[in-house]
């Protein structure tokens, strides 16, 4: 599996198809995620990202497998741009043994060291300090390796948001700390919880560089988090990224987002991710219409072969539940 | 008497107590326009407005001590934490302030706020969403703890909640949200803090147990063979109803605790260790708890059905103590139990 | 004593030789705790704020009795100026019942409600989100009434800060968010904790005003004061006031200060904030050389007085240990 | 051995992990520069430098979200809470993050990470730092628990615990950190966590305690006129060595546990409550539990001592259990206690 896992990513770091590739992957399996619940086929809830896969592949592509990953439960994407196959994060989602973690975490509950991702979190900000303690290990040990945060627009308003960049900040330490705004916290937009703009401007606060980034363009979040990542693999400290995105689904699966303003879906689909980045390889001629049309009915057909992998899978059974508790 | 869901009877004790009282203020995350992820505060902005119902940022510390501040002065807070585990984020509020304020200003303060969450397992929330935690409360003088097991003392014990001066913790069981009853409304339907209910009676064991585990006791009890239980919804954690628990200790010589938690640090424990040190002589049998086993909650169905003490296993633990006089042993100790 | 206690108020509030003369009384109270140490009247810890006091009158003169104020555990000189007693100050820090709460708190938990002073916090941070509930309930209530945090330098990188003042942004409340940035969090000096120079710097992440202010001026204080505190009852919602000021003791009482740099009291004392108020006054002619003589012996006696009948006071009696735990 | 303080021990058994381990780090408020508010650190600055031994911000949850990072990728951080109540503010990070990452990891994580906290009274903090708070982390499963009793056990514990691949929160009874005694240094010094210590042996009862309340026991039943006890030192609480008390208990027949904490939500409930489960039988006397009361810790020098447990108290207690057979009342219930 890890070396499965690991092709994954050095595809997405190496090839810009590959990213074009793994974002229409993640995007055929979220979309088939509410299916499942209306087939019995999960229960409790999930956090789907799509619309927001620009983020997942281009941080991914910028990070090294030995770089630390402290990821939210809206991690299905984050997990496969990392390598983590629609196996290991359907399988976690469905609770079954082929998930990432064996299937007793559930949706929230994804981890793939053998590429950085550590467990994810469901606690809203608690990855932040988390990932300064991963560039500790990075800046102690004197390896060039970062640590990277994702947390939403709404983490940014939690002490843990707070004490967490300050502290990377003070101790000068390898990280990245990437805001995903996806414009809602929950079913809160963004202007009802939190009293200016740009989350990035921030970063003044704590003397280091906040840099806000169109994160509908996979190319750009690239770029940035390669240069943030660079500066502080050679040593200037952390940075805080924002990515404006949008997620195209409601916060949870109960939720149908009836508070959304009317067009507003609409408007940022003009710049769907995967179209528009689709568009340009084609442009570049770095892929056909026809390679297009060809990569959305393959990963269809490859997504739904994993998905009734893990239907046909077990669930744990109860030994399960003792296990990894003390060690 | 009308008959509603548990999460319909929290939103109209609440909004009943908001029109008794200009004071009450409700606020916490999506619980104002989207009117509570769980819809307890369904209809309260329509009603109150936004000056007292409020949406607030993702910071429990934040709003937690903006209602320590706000009761402080005068208002009487109902604040939501979604799932309980987010106090992890925000207990020096409740705790470390809150509870001792009146203490700590002479008793010219006191601190009327209300702390709502949502606890327990069984929807599928995974290990961090699906906890109860009154271990993080229980020992904090100063700090009442209500739990609730159903519609109607939803509705009578979040009133009475909010009528009290002091900091009240009310934990509510999100896997009974849904469940239907019939509730007394309005004054009469208040129920006082600090005291147990008694939804069945019987003679030979007392079954204490709160929140969710009172839907587990009835079940084993209303099937049981050949025993009848007291079976005791504590109602009130902090202070728990002592005399209520000893007087039917005391007749039935039996005491099980059935508790959502795990084994470890769960207030059953506190329930055993004052009732052996009042009653030891009245004792037919050791007294059992019955308990999570000391592990995370774990995702998928079964498995979280199968952590949870269910109504066959506390039958069939209260039967052998019955037949043997002795503590059988917890399921996941008996041979077989993990394969 | 609520009248007393008001009465020291207004004078703070209405007139300067009064502050002068406050200062006075808090230097001297606080020069004598650390010697009721030695003679074993005193246990425990204490934190006194000699070289700060100008923040405390300036602060005071600037509010009203019916404001809220959230103060810490370095909280006799603010609690005198706000109006309460050298005997209802030193009684609580040598546990009596004269003390403001009866003796049953210490040195770090003083409370009088008739002037606004809630129970002072031990914790770092906290008082700053209850003063945004405070103003809360302000706004609810439709008063001019303001909240006011007072917490310190340290303070400003806890998350209580971040959420306390963010909500209170969003939510427009009247409060003043008053940081006290005497150098130092605990032994530590600021530059080693907080990797800006002005905390006052974060009101941008907040959307408010921020402003950084001579700390050991009164006037300057109470000007800054009050009007962030008319901004606030306006409706304008709060403001971040970073007072810059300087401790002459140590963080605690078995603090000696080994780590300060030579010099560096000595170039604060300069700009003592009592002397040169004091100069200030007589200059304007509102005070002689002679009356500031006669306000340093009379009110030394006063404290002395004050802390003789301290010691005589009774303790506490072990009924006290049940009181107001459960109402 | 060595003759050293408490405090002065736990800076020596960092030390040594340090000499033996690159991957022990250090941090936490003033722990560096200053050697620590109780100088537990002292030394490790100028040995280890400031890459290893760093200073924070006051910022518990964030310097304990970095020590859960560091942990999880290699590191084996110490942290230090310098008063107990402070993980208030943060314990999200060991409970529902550090407890967890093992079984949220499919066990491919390990974060042995410690949290070193100052607890108790005694010493006059006043009522927000004087608590020890160990239910606040009891029932967490994935995390354990030490408390520390005198130079010897805290050297070879913070030893252990360092060493542990488990998150491991470890108490120390700051009014301890001046005590001397002989202490084994060196890796024969290491005691393994989850084993109890029985600092002193008898037949009438069986005392179990832990942190401050050992010295009381051994103070308590050195001085006993007429009976003696087994006193069990528990060292590690979670888990807790039920054999050795287990074993004990079927020995002499009596229980009481010593607690500093509040009766309500302590320790000792949960150590009663797993005996009389299991040895019902061997019981002669219920099990008691001394306990401070279920109030604040007041200030004040001799109302803190009154609040406490004594030896003195544990003498009377014990006394009129073996006595008479029956519980004898708290000294809060007895007549005239509180004038
Ligand atoms: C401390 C905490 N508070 C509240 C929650 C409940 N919650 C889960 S996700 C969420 C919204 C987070 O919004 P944002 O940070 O913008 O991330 P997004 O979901 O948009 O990716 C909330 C409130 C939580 N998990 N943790
Ligand atoms: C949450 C918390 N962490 C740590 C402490 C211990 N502590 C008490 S005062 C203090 C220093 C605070 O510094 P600052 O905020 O600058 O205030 P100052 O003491 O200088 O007035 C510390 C670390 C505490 N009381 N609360
Ligand atoms: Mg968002
Ligand atoms: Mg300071």
């Amino acid at each position: 599996m890890s070396s499965e896992v690991l092709a994954r990513r050095e595809a997405v770091r190496s090839d810009r198809r590959a990213r074009y590739e793994r974002m229409v992957e993640i995007r055929a399996l979220e979309d088939k995620v509410r299916g499942l619940f209306a087939e019995g086929l999960v229960h409790g809830t999930t956090h789907t990202c799509q619309g927001q896969e620009a983020v997942a592949v281009g941080v991914a592509a910028a990070l090294r497998p030995s770089d630390a990953v402290c990821c939210t439960y809206r991690g299905h994407g984050h997990a496969m741009a990392l390598g983590l196959t629609p196996l290991q994060v359907c399988g976690e989602i469905m609770g079954r043994t082929v998930g990432s973690i064996g299937g007793v975490g559930g949706s929230m509950h994804l981890c793939d060291m053998s590429v950085g991702l550590l467990p994810t979190f469901a606690i809203v900000g608690a990855g932040v300090p988390v990932a300064a303690g991963a560039a500790l290990t990075a800046q102690v040990r004197g390896t060039d390796d970062v640590a990277v945060a994702l947390f939403g627009d709404g983490a940014a308003n939690i002490g843990a948001f707070h004490e967490g960049i300050n502290l990377a900040a003070i101790w000068n330490l390898p990280a990245v700390f990437i805001c995903e705004n996806n414009q809602y916290g929950e079913y809160s937009p963004i202007a009802t919880t939190t009293p200016i703009a740009n989350i990035a401007d921030r970063a003044g606060g704590y003397g280091i560089p906040g840099e806000v980034v169109d994160g509908q363009d996979a190319d750009l979040v690239f770029a940035a988090v390669e240069s943030a990542a660079a500066r502080a693999r050679s040593g200037d400290g952390p940075s805080l990224l924002e990515m404006k995105t949008y997620r195209y689904a409601g916060h949870s699966r109960s939720d149908t987002a009836p508070y959304r303003p009317e067009g507003e879906f609409e408007e940022w689909y003009q710049r769907d991710p995967i179209n528009s980045f689709g568009a340009r390889l084609v442009a570049e001629g770095l892929l056909t219409e026809g390679d297009i049309d060809e990569i959305a009915v393959s990963t269809a057909a490859r997504v739904d072969a994993a998905v009734e992998e893990c239907a046909a899978a077990a669930a744990p059974g109860v030994a399960s539940m003792f296990e990894n508790v003390l060690v | 008497m009308a008959r509603m869901r548990m999460n319909q009877a929290i939103a109209a004790a609440i909004a009943d107590e908001m029109r008794a009282n200009p004071d009450v203020v409700v606020f916490g995350e999506d619980v104002a326009v989207a009117e509570g992820p769980f819809k307890t505060s369904a209809g309260l902005l329509a009603e109150f407005g936004p000056l007292r119902v409020r949406d607030t940022p993702i910071a429990e510390m934040g709003f937690m001590g903006a209602a320590v501040g706000a009761a402080a002065t005068g208002l009487r807070p109902v604040t939501e934490i979604m799932f309980v585990e987010f106090l992890g984020v925000a207990l020096d509020q409740l705790v470390t302030e809150a509870a001792k304020f009146n203490y700590l200003s002479g008793g010219t303060v006191t601190v009327p706020m209300v702390m709502r969450a949502s606890v327990g397992a069984g929807l599928g929330f995974g290990c961090q969403h699906s906890q109860v935690m009154e271990s993080w409360m229980v020992g904090s003088p100063g700090l009442k703890i209500v739990m609730v097991s159903g519609p109607h003392n939803a509705y009578g014990l979040t009133r009475a909640a909010i009528r009290d001066d002091n900091p009240v913790a009310v934990l509510e069981p999100r896997a009974l949200y849904a469940t239907r009853g019939e509730v007394t409304v309005g004054v009469e339907g208040i129920i006082p803090l600090g005291r147990a209910a008694r939804p069945a009676s019987g003679d030979d064991i007392t079954l204490v147990c709160g929140g969710s585990t009172v839907r587990t006791c009835l079940a084993a009890s209303g099937d049981a063979d050949g025993w009848t239980a007291d079976v005791i919804d504590l109602q009130t954690l902090q202070p728990w109803d002592a005399e209520t628990v000893l007087n039917s200790v005391r007749r039935t010589g039996r005491l099980a605790t059935v508790e959502e938690c795990p084994y470890s640090g769960g207030w059953g424990a506190d329930i055993v260790s004052t009732v052996v040190a009042e009653a030891f002589g009245d004792l037919q049998a050791p007294p059992i708890r019955l308990t999570a086993p000391d592990v995370h909650v774990p995702f998928g169905k079964e498995l979280e059905q199968r952590y949870l003490p269910s109504a066959e296993y506390v039958a069939t633990q209260v039967g052998e103590l019955l037949a043997t006089g002795e503590a059988p042993a917890h399921w996941w100790e008996r041979d077989g139990a993990l394969v």
